[in-house]
């Protein structure tokens, strides 16, 4: 490694001295060497003899290699870069990026990596990006560093350091610099200088490099290190808070998503719906073939899937509810019981059918670009995907609860499920409003497939893994009671997740229920019981 | 106002729902063997007063006493049914898929509890008064028919049935004869004064026929508190109680 | 005194062909299977020995839970876990007799404590070396669970749905807890690779036979116990909480008393159902515990026709000869056949399969039970909804003859 | 009738493990169709036996038994989890018959009747962690021990625990968590595993993770950019099946190890995919390990029959000892008296197509071992059903069978 | 306006209509009288579509509405105040109310003004929920929610029952007023002699599933009349 290093530096050296950097023909003499490499030592040999040359040029061939994209020709032993598109592999030269033709799998073999090499050209190549144009990949570049600190980084550093514009990158970079003097013998004031700078970094890198620290020096350093140490643990322990408290928000929205349909099919209708989980599934494959339709005919649209998925899958599941209900609910009315029972026999039969037809494994359901990664608050680490969905729940409980509580459906829908003859005597027209309420709930239950889909598995089981958690959330809440759902997913989502670091999940989960058969003895008619009269008929 | 002669003491209860108030700062008394009916407006607090009696909704406040000395407020509902306070809801309310007899067997004064029910076998004297009491409620051709299956009216008769299987010391009837023909509020009226005799009542009723038929001092409600009491027609005269009550 | 009104006039003459069916058939399959060549055409071969033995399990299981739903109106999603503990507690009994045979050769811990490095036996794990305690804990395990669980939510007044929902987290953390090894019940492998029972080999063909008489005889004497207790006043009583729960408090009837009363005898029922069922089917697992389990067995009774004793039992029997049937016929469809079944029945046959042989026969009697079942509803689904549920009583299938009139206490 | 000899396939068709199962009961089909095409076995068409056990233990062992007893199959392949095996077990040896069973176990255990062709732990579990412990894997010091809380990751663990240990690792170096079956909110661990490879050292995740829950750990890890370069995922049951679920993409360089890989290169790999594709009449469906798994044991079964002349079971039983036929990685595969098989175990890491690309292999082929040399306990037994021995769990100390004894 | 004709039900097995012919003409108030249990429930409810006859048939207009569900009956004009009262317990005062706009024009979606004139008790628990309120209470939200469908046909069944003298009085004068400014037909079913002898135009005697006398209000008077209604 140190060697790498030393001969980084020295090509950083040479780089910056003559910019013409190492002759052409030398790299590709060193490149062809790959045509002929066996093992991943020798693979590695090649990468730090290329990137010993000094020249930015290898930064095209080293990323191609860490992708995965580094082809020997079998033809003529040629090493190219390979882009694959259907079928064949387009071919370009590792040195220039010029189209040199096609060939199709057969014809060519890939240079193979591991994690080990990987990681080699990414911290090789973050040195060499030192002095990139972009600021992302220079800031990437002072991330690499820093988390590598090596001596021999400090003179690159500086020479960064002293031509950085930005302020934030120039932070980073000298932050990076820190990290190289703590590894470095330079004198103790200049550590004790370096380990200010990087206490005040205040993440999980930073004490991971001051617990390195902690360990080899001694003396003022070693105190300070662990001061440094301790104060970022305290602020750390806080954002952990912040974090379980995010998690739970976020395991509470997805319970949101699983219950809020169950909320109108069981909460107001009555129904026991043990096919509310094979509405969600539904709602998941139908996202599945929108991406299946869109990855084989619009590859371009792949963004705008689950946007196209939505509506369809509101339209596939409540178009199934809708007959679920004309062709077997509908004759159980005042016999809510037995909805249980035609309830688990259609989940059956959705089930097998999904099975028979999609076949009973995995589905692939891609996260479109705007749904992957995350972002940081502090040291909060927010996913994307999370936080769509959070906005999606919520929203989708916001316009349930305008069309529950102020369109005249809303009041119809309540009044009929309360009493429905006498509904009927007040010119309600009944089996419209049941159809239309089941469809409704059995839709939202389609939509919450489709965010679903983004963190779990698409498979013909889906819809079992939420059932018993969206009765126990609409229950918990109080059924009935929209706000209820909302309210009790929200707080089994957080203490399921501050439960979770200390008891395990396994345990964590048993907690969590005990803790709802207790609170049930509390409140036996749910966290937001109505009361009064009118409920104890 | 001394207790101990009272079967039901209630004074100064109130009672609240969401911060309305049903029941404000009401006293009541009714002495042992003594029959009163109670009269007042819709929503007066008739029917919240039999509740906080029998200990179905608990007073924010007040003190409520059953024959001088046991607080009713420390004990539940099915603590204060044996100890003999019987109920007759404004709702008819009875078991509905039981046939007419085993509602009234249910009922029957007796043991309450699990095992003495499980191996209990009728006596004869439990037959005669299930069928002394089919004959009072004119039920005795229906006695096999499920509860579910009679009309509004055959229920009121059902439920008071029950009471008088309950054999307890008082009596809270709540609006008995809504519902019933006049012969038929004629024939409870006297019931209920040939049960008076022995029990002490309290009726709630709006059928001034009835309550005048029934002959006892009347004590009229309004807003959750006693606004007149005396005979009926004291209370009738009163100003007040027309306005808010009998109307012109 | 019981059994005096059972032989009197008015017996059910349905319980008492039920229970000598299961009488007869407790000491004839196993002379078909043990007296009889394999060649004959009587032979009933062990394999369908235990299978129908496993099938008992199960309708007694139905049974007891037919006890508290259909009469009682507590819809119990946990029913799995009563069985499911009765079922560890034989299993544990077992693991014991196999003593030194196991394949680590350990005469005191079970191979899994072995390869999870015990050094020694649990506490809980005490006593189980012997048959009469074991039968206790199988009696005393459930029971004493559905007594605290039943004392502690019948007391809140914990009803309906609520209470559904609760015993569905019960079983549900119990299959969790029991899923970790840590808990000392052999994970999710749980306890197998018995050998003997009271000294006999559980694999033998006469140990099979006897194991199906003793299911056949326990569950002729469940449905005799049943019926004793529902035709009791207690059993009125039952219904009456079911139909009307504060109208028999101001009766002066402790609802939750009756309710707890109930509820254990049948965790009790499911209970020694479990131990039977672990002998004949060789294993014990978490899954038991499944809360899909516990809603399976709801749907053989209400398929059988709830409210009833006999329906659970026929539904029982019905469904699960219909999954060993299809599983094996249809392997790729038969979901569909047993979802198209389900559905058919609540469709065709609203009050299961009994209900509506009692309701074509217009057997008057029989249609009061049925009805009584119907009411069960009211457990199920909060406020108005179950009020309406009461009614096809009057005039069966059809919802608009009922009355929605709220029944409350007003 | 008997013009037939039939075979038992006991994989779940419904329920949670029919994601996995169902594969292995097509792989079967294939197999005994391509037998019968080559003339069948001893002259006789094979004729499959298929059943459900819906993912429900109990219900494995009904069907074993039906399928012993009243469809009177010769042979048996089947089951996926430990415990579906362990509740048919006592049905074939009292019926006594045979099953084979194909996926990776936590080992302890040989029976007669039971043919092991998936990897033992020593077959799997301790050549990838020492693969990561290596230079090229990474020298991995710090170790999450990620897994499903059931007996194989549990047992799994437990020997690696002591394997690490065995080899200077710090217990405060080893984390050891479980989450329950389908779990699938995994940001809590995901950031705990963060956090814990935040010391300072090269750290791994060895990951007994299930089934379902596979698919919502990667995409967390993914979406939380844990990358593989940083903190590699060693998984040994994630195969290629599980990842046909996933964008691979953000986990390529995540690792797994098994016995076989779709993307082995070898002229009867090839072969196998090629006829599985025109069997399923799917080219995106892929292989996997336990596939091959059946592919041997089936392959030995046939040869096994043709020594013995007969598909009687007690003389299969014997014949199957030292039957080698060739494996789908490029070698042989061999029964050994202790009823389990030689591999060879390869690592591989995952790629953007969602395959694995092999990065490591073992130059020999390794036995399976059935009792853990790393577990107290196990570590004096042998197993070995020739005669005169035939006794799964000999013990070399005592020299006695039937386990280790009182101490 | 409305005329049912031979009308039967049976219950399960029970007969409980026996060939019932009742008119209730525009602008009128039919009375139907009888002792607890004879059929006048049944019979109000066969007519709003609760339960199906199993003969006879029922025309409103002039059309047979024997095929028609309860919820086409409510709109071509049949307002029905239950035994019972059926209000909506978990909806609001207000709600319950609204329940009737159903077969309303969107122009006409208000609450008629009467409504709280005739009570006030009403207004002032707009926002309480049905359920909570008193018997009589719920039963003037029960005829308050009638009214605001506009009906053409009122069916009334006892709608006295359980309300104070007083407001017995106003509702008295609100179907009087109703029959003559609306000129709507009010079909009563009553225990209340009284009442019903002040209001009735005609009145019908039921006894055992079949109407047994029908003639003006002041038959009540006659001893042949009387004895059907005594015990
Ligand atoms: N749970 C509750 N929530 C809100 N208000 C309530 C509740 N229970 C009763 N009330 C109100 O309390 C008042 C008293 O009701 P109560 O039933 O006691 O009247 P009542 O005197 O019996 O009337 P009626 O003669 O109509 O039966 C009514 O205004 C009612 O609306
Ligand atoms: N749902 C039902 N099923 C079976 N029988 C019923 C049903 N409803 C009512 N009955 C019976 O039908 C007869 C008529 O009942 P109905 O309710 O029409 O009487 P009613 O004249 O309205 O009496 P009341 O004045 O008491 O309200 C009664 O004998 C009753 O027992
Ligand atoms: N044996 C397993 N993977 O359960
Ligand atoms: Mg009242
Ligand atoms: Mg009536």
């Amino acid at each position: 490694m140190t060697l790498i290093r030393a001969g980084l530096t020295l090509l950083f050296l040479l780089t910056t001295l003559s910019s013409s950097g190492a002759a052409d023909a030398d790299l590709r003499g060193i490149i062809a060497k790959f045509a002929t490499v066996t093992d991943f030592s020798e693979t590695g040999a090649v990468v730090r003899e290329l990137t010993a040359t000094g020249d930015p040029a290898v930064e095209r061939p080293l990323a191609a290699l860490a992708d995965g994209n580094l082809y020997v020709r079998t033809a003529d032993s040629m090493v190219l870069v390979g882009k694959e598109g259907d079928g064949s592999v387009q071919l370009f030269d590792p040195l220039s990026g010029e189209a040199v033709g096609q060939a199709s799998e057969e014809d060519i073999t890939k240079i193979t990596v591991n994690n080990t090499l990987r990681r080699t050209i990414r911290d090789a190549l973050g040195t060499l990006t030192l002095g990139s144009k972009d600021p992302t990949v220079r800031v990437a570049a002072a991330d690499t560093m820093f988390k590598t600190p090596d001596t021999a980084n400090i003179e690159p550093l500086d020479a960064a350091i002293a031509s950085e514009s930005v302020a934030s990158v120039k932070a980073l970079l000298e932050q990076a610099r820190a990290a190289s003097i703590l590894v470095s013998d330079k004198p103790d004031a200049d550590k004790l200088a370096a380990i200010a700078l990087i206490g005040a970094r205040g993440d999980r890198n930073a004490v991971s490099l001051l617990t390195s620290v902690e360990a080899s020096a001694s003396g003022a350093v070693k105190g300070a290190a662990t001061a440094a140490i301790a104060s970022i643990n305290s602020t750390l322990a806080i954002w952990d808070a912040g974090q379980n408290i995010w998690y739970g928000i976020s395991l509470g929205s997805v319970l949101l998503l699983a219950a809020i349909g169950l909320a109108i099919t069981f909460g107001v209708m009555g129904v026991i719906n043990m096919a509310h989980g094979e509405m969600v599934m539904l709602g998941a494959y139908t996202t599945f073939v929108v991406q299946q339709v869109i990855r084989t005919s619009f590859p371009g649209l792949f963004d705008w899937s689950l946007v196209i998925a939505l509506p369809l899958a509101f339209l596939v599941s409540a178009l199934i509810g809708l007959v679920i209900e004309r062709g077997v609910i509908r004759f159980l009315y005042g016999r809510p019981l037995e909805t249980l029972l035609a309830t688990w026999g259609v989940s059956l039969i959705l089930q097998q059918a999904v099975r028979s037809i999609f076949g009973p494994t995995n589905q692939e359901v891609g996260n479109p670009s705007w749904m992957s990664g995350s972002f940081a608050i502090g040291q909060l680490a927010i996913t994307w995907n999370r936080l769509w969905i959070l906005v999606f729940a919520l929203a989708v409980f916001g316009v349930l609860l305008y069309v529950m509580k102020r369109t005249p459906w809303g009041l119809q829908m309540r009044a009929v499920t309360a009493n429905r003859r006498m509904a009927a005597s007040m010119g309600i027209r009944t089996p419209w409003v049941d159809a239309l309420t089941f469809a409704l709930g059995s839709g939202i239950a389609g939509i919450a497939g489709v965010a679903l889909s983004q963190i779990d598995n698409v498979s013909p089981n889906l819809g079992r893994g939420y059932i018993i958690d969206s009765f126990m959330v609409v229950v918990f809440g109080g059924v009935g009671n929209l706000w209820g759902t909302l309210v009790g997913a929200f707080s089994l989502g957080i203490v399921n997740k501050f439960l979770e670091p200390y008891a395990g999940a396994v345990l964590g989960k048993i907690v969590v229920l005990v803790l709802i058969i207790l609170f049930i003895q509390k409140r036996p008619r749910g966290l937001f019981a109505l009361k009064g009269r009118a409920v104890e008929a | 106002m001394s207790k101990s002669n009272t079967i039901l003491y209630l004074d100064g209860v109130s009672v609240s729902f969401d911060g309305f108030r049903a029941i404000n700062n009401l006293s009541l008394v009714l002495d042992k063997g003594e029959m009163r009916a109670i009269i007042g407006p819709n929503g007066a607090g008739k029917t919240t007063m039999m509740d906080i009696v029998t200990g179905k909704t608990r007073p924010d406040e007040g003190e409520v006493f059953f024959d001088g000395q046991v607080d009713l407020t420390r004990h539940d509902e099915a603590e204060i049914a044996m100890m003999g306070i019987g109920r007759k809801f404004q709702k008819p309310t009875v078991f509905e898929s039981h046939t007419i007899e085993d509602n009234l067997m249910l009922a029957l004064k007796g043991p309450r509890s699990i095992f003495p029910a499980l191996f209990h076998r009728r006596s004869a004297a439990e037959a005669r008064q299930i069928e002394d009491i089919l004959g009072i409620i004119r039920l005795g051709d229906k006695r096999h028919e499920l509860a579910a299956n009679l009309s509004h009216g055959q229920k009121q008769w059902l439920e008071i049935g029950m009471l008088l299987a309950q054999d307890p010391k008082l009596l809270l009837v709540d609006e008995p004869v809504a519902g019933m023909t006049d012969a038929e509020t004629e024939e409870t009226a006297r019931l209920l004064k040939d049960i008076a005799r022995d029990h002490s009542v309290i009726v709630v009723e709006h059928d001034m026929h009835f309550v005048r038929e029934l002959g006892v001092k009347v004590t009229c409600l309004h807003e959750g508190s006693v606004l007149s009491e005396g005979t009926l027609d004291f209370v009738s005269a009163d100003e007040r109680v027309v306005e808010v009550y009998l109307g012109r | 005194m019981i059994t005096g009104r059972f032989f009197a006039a008015g017996a059910d003459r349905r319980i008492a062909i039920t229970i000598f069916i299961l009488l007869a058939a407790a000491i004839i399959v196993p002379l078909l299977n043990l007296g009889v060549s394999p060649a004959s055409a009587f032979y009933v071969p062990a394999y369908i020995v235990a299978l129908t033995g496993k099938y008992l399990c199960y309708a007694l299981l139905a049974l007891a839970l037919d006890l508290v739903w259909g009469y009682c109106g507590i819809l119990s999603l946990g029913h799995g876990a009563f069985f499911a503990l009765g079922g560890y507690a034989m299993g544990m009994y077992l693991m014991r007799q196999i003593g030194s045979r196991g394949v680590y050769g350990n005469p005191i811990l079970p191979d899994f404590m072995v390869f999870l490095n015990y050094k020694e036996l649990p506490w809980f794990w005490h006593g189980f070396d012997h048959f009469w305690f074991a039968a206790i804990m199988v009696l005393a395990v459930p029971g004493l669970l559905a007594f605290v669980f039943g004392w502690f939510a019948f007391r809140s007044r914990v009803t309906g749905v609520y209470l559904s929902i609760i015993t569905q987290a019960m079983t549900y953390a119990l299959l969790l807890a029991f899923f970790r090894n840590d808990m000392g019940f052999g994970g999710n492998n749980g306890l197998t690779d018995f050998k003997d029972i009271l000294g006999f080999n559980v694999q033998a063909d006469a140990t099979r036979s006897a194991l199906f008489a003793a299911s056949a005889v326990m569950l002729a004497l469940a449905v005799f116990f049943t019926w004793a207790i529902v035709g009791s006043k207690y059993g009125k009583l039952l219904m009456a909480v079911r139909d009307a729960e504060s109208r028999t408090r101001f009766l002066g009837w402790r609802a939750e008393n009756v309710k707890l009363f109930a509820f254990t005898v049948s965790a009790v029922m499911a209970g020694i159902a479990g131990a039977l069922y672990v002998p004949q089917v060789g294993i014990i697992n978490p899954g038991e515990f499944e809360p899909s389990n516990s809603i399976e067995v709801v749907i053989w009774a209400a398929v059988g026709g709830r409210g009833t004793i006999v329906g659970p039992i026929i539904g029982a029997l019905l469904v699960n000869a219909g999954k060993s049937w299809f599983t094996g016929v249809l392997p790729e469809l038969w979901l569909f056949a047993l979802g198209g079944l389900f559905v058919a029945v609540t469709l065709l046959l609203p009050r299961g399969i009994i209900g509506m042989w009692d309701s074509w026969r217009g057997n008057a009697k029989a249609l009061r039970a049925a009805s009584v079942a119907e009411e069960a509803a009211k457990v199920a689904v909060p406020s108005a909804i179950s009020k309406r549920a009461r009614s096809p009583a009057r005039n069966p299938g059809e919802w608009s003859l009922s009355d929605p009139e709220p029944q409350a206490a007003e | 009738a008997d013009d037939t000899i039939k075979v038992g396939i006991l994989h779940s068709l419904s329920g949670t493990m029919a994601i996995s199962e169902t594969t292995l009961k097509d792989a079967m089909l294939m197999l005994i169709d391509e037998q019968n095409a080559k003339g069948g076995l001893l002259g006789k068409k094979l004729e499959a036996v298929v059943v459900d056990p819906a993912s429900n233990w109990p219900l494995f062992a009904e069907k074993a038994r039906e399928l012993i007893s009243k469809d009177k199959v010769a042979a048996v392949f089947g089951c996926w989890t430990s415990v579906s095996r362990k509740s048919v077990l006592p049905v074939f040896s009292e019926l006594d018959n045979i099953l084979f069973y194909p996926v990776q176990y936590e080992g302890e255990e040989s029976e007669r009747n039971v043919f092991y062709t998936g990897a033992a732990p020593n077959q799997q579990a301790i050549p990838a962690v020492d693969y990561l412990m290596s230079k090229d894997g990474g020298s991995v010091k710090r170790w999450v021990l990620e897994g499903t809380d059931y007996v194989y990751p549990r047992t799994t663990n437990k020997i690696l625990e002591a394997y690490l240990k065995s080899k200077g690792v710090a217990a405060e170096d080893i984390m050891t968590n479980y989450t329950p079956f389908g779990f699938s909110d995994w940001q809590t661990e995901v950031s705990a595993i963060k956090k814990f490879g935040s010391a300072g050292k090269k750290t791994a995740v060895v990951s007994t993770v299930n089934g379902d829950a596979n698919v919502p750990f990667y995409k967390e890890l993914g979406n939380q950019g844990i990358k593989a370069e940083d903190i590699p995922v060693m998984a040994f049951s994630v195969g290629e099946e599980e990842l046909a679920g996933l964008d691979t993409k953000p986990l390529v360089g995540h690792l797994a190890a098994w016995n076989y890989f779709e993307s082995v290169n070898t002229p009867e790999n090839k072969k196998f995919i090629a006829d599985w594709h025109k069997f399923i009449k799917n080219n995106k469906r892929t292989t996997n390990d336990p596939m091959e798994a059946h592919y041997i044991g089936f392959n030995m079964w046939v040869k096994a029959v043709e020594k013995a002349g007969t598909t009687d079971p007690d003389k299969v039983i014997d014949a199957m000892i030292g039957v080698s036929v060739p494996n789908l990685t490029g070698g042989y595969s061999t029964m050994m008296p202790n009823h389990h098989i030689t591999k060879p175990v390869l690592i591989g890491e995952i790629q953007a197509n969602g395959q694995f690309e092999t990065v490591s292999k073992t130059p020999g082929l390794v036995m399976g071992d059935e009792w853990s040399d790393y577990l107290p306990d196990s570590k004096d037994l042998i197993s070995d059903w020739r005669k005169p021995l035939s006794c799964g769990n000999f013990n070399v100390a005592t020299g006695k069978c039937g386990g280790k004894g009182t101490n | 306006m409305l005329e049912v004709s031979d009308a039967t039900l049976h219950y399960g097995a029970a007969q409980a209509l026996r060939g019932v012919s009742l008119k209730a003409g525009a602008g009128k108030i039919t009375c139907v009288l009888g002792r607890n249990g004879v059929g006048k429930t049944s019979l109000m409810r066969s007519i709003v579509g609760h339960h199906r006859l199993t003969s006879g048939s029922v025309a409103f207009e002039g059309k047979a509405l024997d095929r028609s569900a309860a919820y086409d009956r409510a709109r071509s004009g049949i307002a029905f105040v239950p035994q019972g009262r059926e209000i909506f317990p978990l909806l609001t005062v207000r709600e319950n109310l609204e329940s009737g706009f159903a077969p309303l024009k969107r122009a006409d979606r208000n609450v008629p003004a009467h409504v709280f004139e005739l009570f006030p008790v009403l207004k002032q628990m707009l926002g309480r929920r049905g359920g909570d309120l008193s018997g009589g209470q719920q039963q003037q939200l029960a005829i308050g929610r009638a009214l605001v469908m506009r009906p053409k046909l009122l069916v009334l069944d006892e709608p006295t029952e359980g309300i104070q003298p007083s407001i017995i009085k106003d509702i008295g004068r609100a179907i009087r007023y109703l029959r003559d400014q609306a000129g709507i037909a009010v079909l009563l079913v009553e225990q209340y002699l009284d009442f019903c002898r002040e209001l009735a135009d005609e009145v019908n005697i039921m006894d055992r599933g079949q109407i047994v006398h029908t003639g003006p209000a002041e038959d009540l008077d006659r001893a042949d009349v009387r004895k059907f209604l005594t015990v």
